[in-house]
């Protein structure tokens, strides 16, 4: 291809080009906003992965040495608050989505700029409110902050902590509505709802979650700060109210959050798998609605979280068999992909490897969390490492394995230069294996009786905690590859062509990287998404090779 | 470092969850085997390079999409009734079964038999005798699990909930709080001693406290005031408690409910909540002045007079 | 662009339900107080929305985005009161 | 390609389209408040449903005299704005910033009552927390009543505040002749009629309890 030219010829007035603090610190170009928010869900997921880190070191030991079991509390809430609003959450939406939404939709930027901007800030604040709450002192509630332990138990701090996430939470709705209002109104001529790439179909699907479930954590949320305030008690049993409403109101957030950080893994990997293996996708609209069917059955299911809890059988009936029904979306993608495969031209550049880590991880995630629907092996299972176990191959495996494919498969769009595919592979591969390693052994472990949270345990317990940490290790590793290696590449890289991958796609018609404007003039579309075999044809005719 | 890889299973449930748990197991590793087959075998098949047929097949897309969407379905609707099956005959205990009345607080059990033997963090049961426990707590939530006998339930201020389990091996197991609550939760630990029914009577009798439950209840009772108002010589219009308990309480303003623990719980706590039709908001609340057992005392005593015949100068 | 007729009998709708929502709430209906007074607002609700926002003449998204908000309301509140409305139901199902 | 209108922002190719992108985020943002909202109705399910009789005597002790004319006053506000749209639409500049004072009134009109309806209560120690007195049967879920009735009302309070200073904010402009386009006005409608219908749900669920 010789594109190379093209780019190194244009390289000097991308979006890149200004150097300013203040032109980054106050940019409304959605590609500079995502670079914000990937430096910053970095700095977060760091502090996370350290947490994890002197848990799994702690846990070593069955009675827990490392540290003391109220460190150990706190540890594991602030993995748990940074992971999920700090990381998962806005990891592929506000990054890869900010980056290449309005790109793939042939947009010169999101519909409404400023407001992008504003939403990255509140997320900034809320993070300064959980980096503060946890300098002076930590809190030890866990991620779900349960009443009536954090209204009354819990220390004082719960009330910044909960600040941060209730005004982080306005950042991301405002992402939400921003995708939302760009997917429908900024689409290019001839790109109708049929043509868009799946990655925008599983997005629209994440945003209408971040819009409709996350006011109701707002509310939340204010209820808590407000009840441990001004003891107001709507959660609190001696004043009449009932903390298991707070679980109904936390969870008809946070079971849709589930689905915020799959749904954008589940459509990065759509992508990679077409690009990789030169085939259009199999059952684009199977695909395409199974996101919006996750989207909207996933509000009805969060009950499967409170089978146990005391509440009322028959609407754990419910609710059970609902979780029952939003697995079939889920399958049908899995089945999808494999069959997107089927007399492609594959191959295995470090974006597919990871999608492929993708299709394993996630279908044994989605599997264990059949178990946990299935009301009586709940009883059992809930509340155990096994729920640990389930819910990290989904967001660690799924989410986070996505979007590392994402981060690679967009990077020389991003960044203009290719990062080393050698070390792409090697790292792939080291935290496919660390990751199982680290996780697989949980399951054992749940299933044996051991609940989570726990900062000392019973000695028989002891080796699967081993074989974990083992793990662990080697995932830290996994992690810090990529880390280090792009970092470098994104001065030292070789130069990125507009379209190293030979995708399809409005982003790869664009200069790496790409102008301010995105594109030079409006692109005009009229194929189909994925037509792989025009380029198909092109390439034959260079290599010879299918 | 001795380790087990399933747990163990020592009550008349166990085998049920087991059953679904394993069943599951093999629909996973069937359904890993058909997505990993195909996929492996395309990847290695179709990579780039291989002389394999690339002829773009002539496939009915739908016919696949039905498929896989119908089959996922029935399956899942089939696990779903056989675990919510197993879910009620967990979640419902028989009408025989001992019973046992648990106080959770940070960070411990107090458990206290219908015999009036307390104990802390131990449970001492009978093999093959269906146990009901009924659970509430002082402070946070907690959960009173067994993964041996996989049973597992919320603990919750404010109500009652229950579980239940008859044992089915002599032995020790763990009793795990599994609902986060507070520094020292990892060491809430406590352990279920399932014994042969003779060794149960003599641990009851050499253990025992001289009084039953419901007589702790009654001493209460006097002790506290209760018979001042609903004693048999009292001259108050309250209402009796012979024959109460089990059976059916009108309200004022027409509702009418079953007076169970729950009721007799926030009659006693909450007692403006919930009027007897024909009496007056007169009682005063409790709250503050009983603690949890000794409301369980209370219930327990009420509970004894539920088979005396109420006297019918009921209004 | 809407005339100001719709305008001032949409306004007179509203008020005249306001007084039936308020006059209801005088008569002792038992149970029936309660959905009497929400299918007013409902009403109330309907025709702002539809004549003062202007959602009669609007495109279909608007539409389902103006219904959006209240149906995934109505998920929160019954599966949430499936709950409580069932907690005394403590026997096994008859099947 | 239709012609650029002056006021366009630079991601938009037309007018037409970033007047569509505004009302569809409007609405987005509506959708939003209405589970925002709804978390606290929730709230409020709940607790009537488990202490009905508690809920209708504290309801009683709020005033119809108070809550009744609000409504009112806040159902005329709506109607002054939609009219304030139509004369925007048309260009009629006077008549704009007539309805849109008239509208900003109303506004500050049910605040006001609202102010003389919060003392009352504080007068009659309705305050949770503050300073609670209950004569009768079930103080704490009465206190929980109120509790919900301030966290309702006081929101709902701030959502108006919001509007009348966006309103008085436009209602300047445009009297300054600095508004070049209706659509500002139209999107601040569309937020003035939802905080109204707010309210429609708020007045019988908090004021009309039960029969009175």
């Amino acid at each position: 291809m010789s594109s190379v030219q093209e780019t190194s010829g244009l390289a000097a007035e991308s979006y890149l080009t200004e150097h300013t603090v203040g032109s980054w610190l106050l940019t409304t170009d959605h590609k500079r906003i995502a670079i914000l928010y990937l430096v910053s869900i970095v700095f977060f997921f760091a502090i996370a992965a350290v947490a994890a880190a002197m848990m799994r070191v702690s846990l070593l030991w069955p009675d827990g040495r490392l540290v003391l079991p109220e460190t150990y509390n706190k540890l594991f809430t602030i993995h748990g608050v940074l992971m999920v609003w700090f990381f998962l959450i806005p990891s592929i939406p506000a990054v890869l989505g900010n980056f290449v939404i309005p790109m793939m939709i042939g947009a010169r930027d999101v519909a409404f700029p400023k407001l992008n901007l504003l939403s990255w800030y509140l997320f900034m604040l809320g993070g300064a409110f959980v980096v503060y709450s946890v300098i002076v002192g930590g809190v030890d509630t866990g991620w779900t902050f349960y009443t009536p332990y954090s209204t009354t138990f819990a220390n004082p701090n719960v009330i910044t902590m909960v600040a941060g996430v209730f005004v982080a939470g306005f950042g991301s709705i405002l992402t939400g509505l921003n995708f939302i209002v760009t997917i429908h109104k900024m689409r290019a001529p001839g790109m109708t709802w049929f043509r868009l790439p799946l990655f925008i179909w599983s997005l629209y699907s994440t945003s209408l979650i971040l819009v409709l479930a996350t006011p109701v954590l707002a509310i939340t949320l204010l209820a808590i700060s407000v009840e441990r305030i001004w003891g107001l008690g709507i959660f609190d049993p001696n004043l009449g109210g009932d903390p298991v409403l707070f679980q109904h109101m936390f969870w008809f957030y946070s079971h849709p959050a589930v689905y915020i950080m799959i749904l954008p893994g589940m459509g990065v990997v759509s992508e990679l798998i077409t690009c990789f293996s030169r085939k259009k996708i199999f059952g684009y609209y199977f695909i395409a609605f199974s996101s919006v069917a996750i989207a909207v059955v996933g509000f009805l299911v969060w009950g499967h979280h409170m089978f146990v809890s005391s509440q009322s059988m028959y609407a754990g009936m419910v609710f059970s068999i609902l979780s029952f029904i939003v697995a079939v979306p889920s399958a049908i993608k899995v089945f999808n992909w494999t069959a997107t495969l089927y007399k492609g031209s594959i191959t295995f550049e470090t974006p597919m490897l990871y999608a492929l880590a993708f299709i394993g991880l996630f279908t044994i995630g989605g599997l264990t969390g059949l178990f946990l629907a299935a009301m009586a092996v709940d009883v059992q299972l809930h509340d155990t490492y096994f729920v640990i176990a389930h819910f990290h191959y989904i967001m660690v495996g799924g989410m986070v394995t996505g979007f590392m494919g994402g981060l690679h498969y967009w990077w020389p769009k991003i960044s203009g230069r290719m990062y080393p595919e050698l070390l792409g592979r090697i790292a792939a591969v080291v935290t496919f294996v660390g990751f199982n390693l680290t996780f697989f052994p949980l399951f054992v472990l749940g299933y044996l009786g051991q609940p989570r949270r726990y900062h000392s345990y019973p000695p028989e317990f002891h080796i699967f905690h081993v074989l974990s940490t083992a793990g662990a290790s080697i995932l830290g590793i996994g992690y810090l590859m990529p880390l280090i290696y792009l970092v470098w590449s994104a001065r030292y890289g070789e130069r990125a062509p507009a379209n190293p991958w030979g995708a399809t796609g409005l982003e790869w018609r664009t200069p790496s990287p790409p102008p301010r404007d995105n594109f030079e003039e409006t692109p005009l579309v009229t194929d189909d998404p994925y037509d792989y075999s025009a380029i198909e044809a092109e390439l034959i005719d260079q290599t010879g090779l299918r | 470092m001795p380790f087990h890889l399933i747990p163990p299973s020592a009550s008349t449930n166990a085998g049920d969850v087991d059953a679904i748990f394993w069943a599951l197991t093999g629909l996973s590793v069937f359904i890993l085997t058909i997505v990993f087959g195909p996929l492996t075998y395309f990847a290695v098949k179709y990579r780039r390079g291989s002389k394999a047929d690339r002829t773009p097949p002539r496939l009915a897309t739908w016919k696949f999409e039905v498929t896989w969407t119908i089959i996922p379905f029935i399956i899942g609707m089939g696990i779903f009734a056989w675990a919510a099956d197993v879910f009620f005959h967990i979640e419902t205990p028989p009408s025989n079964a001992l019973e046992v009345d648990v106080v959770g607080k940070q960070w411990m059990w107090k458990l206290q038999h219908a015999e009036g033997n307390r104990e802390i963090n131990e449970l001492h049961v009978p093999i093959g005798q269906p146990i009901k426990l009924t659970m509430t707590s002082q402070d946070v939530i907690h959960d009173f699990f067994i993964p041996a006998f996989r049973v597992k339930q919320d603990v919750v201020p404010g109500r009652y909930t229950t579980e239940w389990f008859t044992a089915t091996k002599v032995g020790r197991y763990y009793i795990f709080c599994a609902q986060f609550c507070g520094t020292s939760h990892s060491s809430m630990i406590g352990w279920v001693d399932v014994m042969h029914p003779v060794d149960y009577q003599r641990w009851l009798v050499t253990t025992g406290q001289g009084e039953t439950m419901a007589t702790a209840g009654q001493r209460l009772f006097n002790q506290v005031g209760c018979s001042g108002c609903h004693g048999v010589s009292s001259k108050i219009h309250a209402p009796r408690l012979e024959g109460l308990y089990g059976g059916p309480v009108p309200l004022e303003g027409g509702q009418v409910v079953t007076a169970d623990d729950k009721y007799i719980r926030d009659s006693i706590l909450l007692p403006a909540s919930q009027i007897a039709a024909g009496y007056q908001n007169l009682m005063p609340s409790f709250a503050g002045r009983l603690s949890e057992d000794e409301v369980m005392q209370l219930i327990a005593y009420i509970k004894s007079l539920a088979s005396e015949p109420s006297p019918g100068s009921n209004p | 662009m809407t005339s100001p007729r719709t305008y001032i009998s949409t306004f007179i709708a509203l008020m005249a339900l306001l007084a039936a929502t308020v006059g209801a709430a005088y008569i002792d209906l038992g149970q029936l107080n309660l959905p009497i007074a929400m299918v007013i607002s409902i009403a109330k609700t309907l025709l702002i929305v539809l004549f003062f926002m202007h959602v009669r003449h609007s495109s279909r998204v608007t539409w389902i985005f103006a219904a959006a908000g209240f149906f995934w309301l109505l998920i929160l509140l019954c599966l949430a009161m499936a709950d409580y409305a069932t907690r005394p139901w403590t026997s096994v199902p008859p099947f | 390609m239709p012609e650029v209108h002056p006021g366009t922002a630079h991601q938009f190719e037309t007018a037409e389209q970033q007047r569509d992108a505004d009302i569809i985020g409007m609405w987005t943002f509506l959708a939003t408040e209405v589970m925002f909202f709804g978390g606290l109705i929730m709230c409020y399910t709940f607790a009537r449903f488990t202490y009905p009789q508690a809920f209708q005597a504290a309801s009683h002790r709020l005033y119809v005299i108070y809550g009744g004319p609000n409504t009112a006053i806040l159902l005329c506000s709506s109607f002054t704005m939609a009219l304030a749209v139509r004369a925007a639409q048309m260009g009629q500049r006077k008549s704009l910033v007539t309805c849109l004072a008239l509208t900003v009134l109303f506004g500050l009109a049910f605040l006001t009552v609202k102010g003389f309806e919060y003392h009352t209560d504080f007068v009659e120690h309705l305050v949770p927390r503050w300073d609670f007195k209950w004569q009768g049967a079930e103080a704490r879920h009465a206190e929980l009543f109120f509790w919900l009735y301030f966290t309702l009302t006081g929101l709902h309070a701030v959502h108006v505040t919001i509007g009348i200073v966006v309103l008085a904010t436009l209602a300047i402009m445009a009297w300054r002749g600095r508004l070049s386009s209706d659509l500002p006005i139209e999107i601040s409608g569309l937020y003035w009629h939802f905080v109204d219908i707010v309210w429609v749900f708020l007045f019988p669920l908090l004021y009309l309890v039960g029969h009175r």
